[in-house]
């Protein structure tokens, strides 16, 4: 189970390449790749800059990872999220998960990116050719991860 | 107590943190926002607004009753963006 | 947007660095590889041979790809299945699913694979200590498939 | 007409393919299955237990009512397993 901060370009097939690799209990991999896309609000991007506030994303993102364990029967898991400046094309995130059976790696997969949208303190500065811009939060991201709430003491907030 | 301010917050202030002394009446983090607002007042314009600033005390999300007493570090920031 | 039906090994962790590779428009590629277990129903699998039935396998994952990209707006789609014996530990199948959201992706990936699962002609042969034995149809594959069920003439059944 | 088995069927009619000429009075699959499981005791068996037997006609999925008129190819196969 691996929770990692990067600064670095990453490379999303060579961590799946190694991503649960030589353990024939595993019956299924799920993986979620956010990468930075060349256009938002019709508007073009240049770059991309995650903000993020170290110490407490690692805090959180170690949290939502073991919510997803305590959920799911996951056999490992892995998050690895970029900070910094980043190009269109670039991996932002990747989120995996393995199990025995489909359902548990595919739902914790979605689980732990919808999570991660609003729970973890990451925050996106847009370049476009007229200038940055703070991308603002999406009602739809808080009701991707309302999905998942539970009334439970366990529960992150 | 050690201030912090993320996003575009943290251009509103025109800072990233800032060690402040707290008067003893502030002893929460709504009361803490508001005594910030009166130094900060494009912080208090974001204030006005609601569910803009974001809080945690000692890396964790609070809200604005949750007490100060024993916090080291207090954040203010946008909702995230991430992922 | 590409079926295909191997015969040999494949490598998912290869075939994800190359899907959707240069696009900057894709913001979210959702990935499910499916892989040979070592133990199933308390008895050790040695191995498993998967037959299908050439002709109709092409023609329905092609028609369940298309119905997957007639449902969310997708950029690209990968599905890989293999065929014939393989060991504990290698893959059966690779899906994945690119868009400009992940909503799109993850909801088209889950779909892809559970209606693979219930409406394309392949057939497990497992091999254990005592013998060979084929894998019978699960309950839970067939309400898997029908959470995506609607009442359309366009729908494949 | 081709009829094809798959998997454990295969098996138990003890061959892969066969080619066919029907009585006339075979014009839907249910009616085919009959015919074939009069034939084969195994196939019967099978046929027996409901929802065991599938059927495609030219490689589409068919049920019992479906008509056999104009059909080259029948397959008859368990319940699919992949993924």
């Amino acid at each position: 189970m691996t929770v990692r901060i990067v600064e670095q370009p990453f490379d999303p097939a060579r961590e799946l390449a190694a991503f649960a690799r030589g353990r024939s209990d595993v019956g299924a991999v799920a993986s979620f790749t956010g990468l930075v896309r060349d256009e938002h609000g019709g508007e073009r991007i240049l770059a991309m800059t995650l903000e993020h506030y170290p110490g407490m994303t690692e805090r959180q993102l170690a949290r939502i990872e073991a919510e997803a364990r305590a959920r799911w029967p996951l056999l490992d898991a892995l998050v690895i999220h970029r900070v910094g400046r980043m190009l269109p094309g670039e991996p932002i995130v990747l989120v995996a998960t393995a199990s025995a059976h489909r359902a548990a790696a595919l739902e914790a997969c979605a689980f732990l990116i919808d999570w991660l949208k609003t729970k973890a303190p990451f925050w996106k500065l847009e370049e476009t050719p007229t200038g940055a811009r703070w991308v603002e939060a999406r009602a739809s991201d808080d009701a991707a991860a309302a999905r998942w709430e539970r009334r439970e003491p366990s529960s992150p907030r | 107590m050690r201030i912090r301010y993320f996003a575009w917050l943290k251009q509103r202030v025109g800072r990233a943190e800032e060690e402040v002394v707290l008067p003893n009446e502030i002893a929460t983090v709504g009361q803490l926002k508001a005594w910030l607002a009166g130094r900060y007042p494009r912080f208090a314009e974001a204030c006005a607004a609601t569910g803009v600033v974001k809080a945690a005390v000692d890396q964790e999300f609070a809200e604005d009753d949750r007490p100060l007493a024993g916090a080291r570090e207090v954040a203010f920031f946008p909702p995230v963006t991430g992922g």
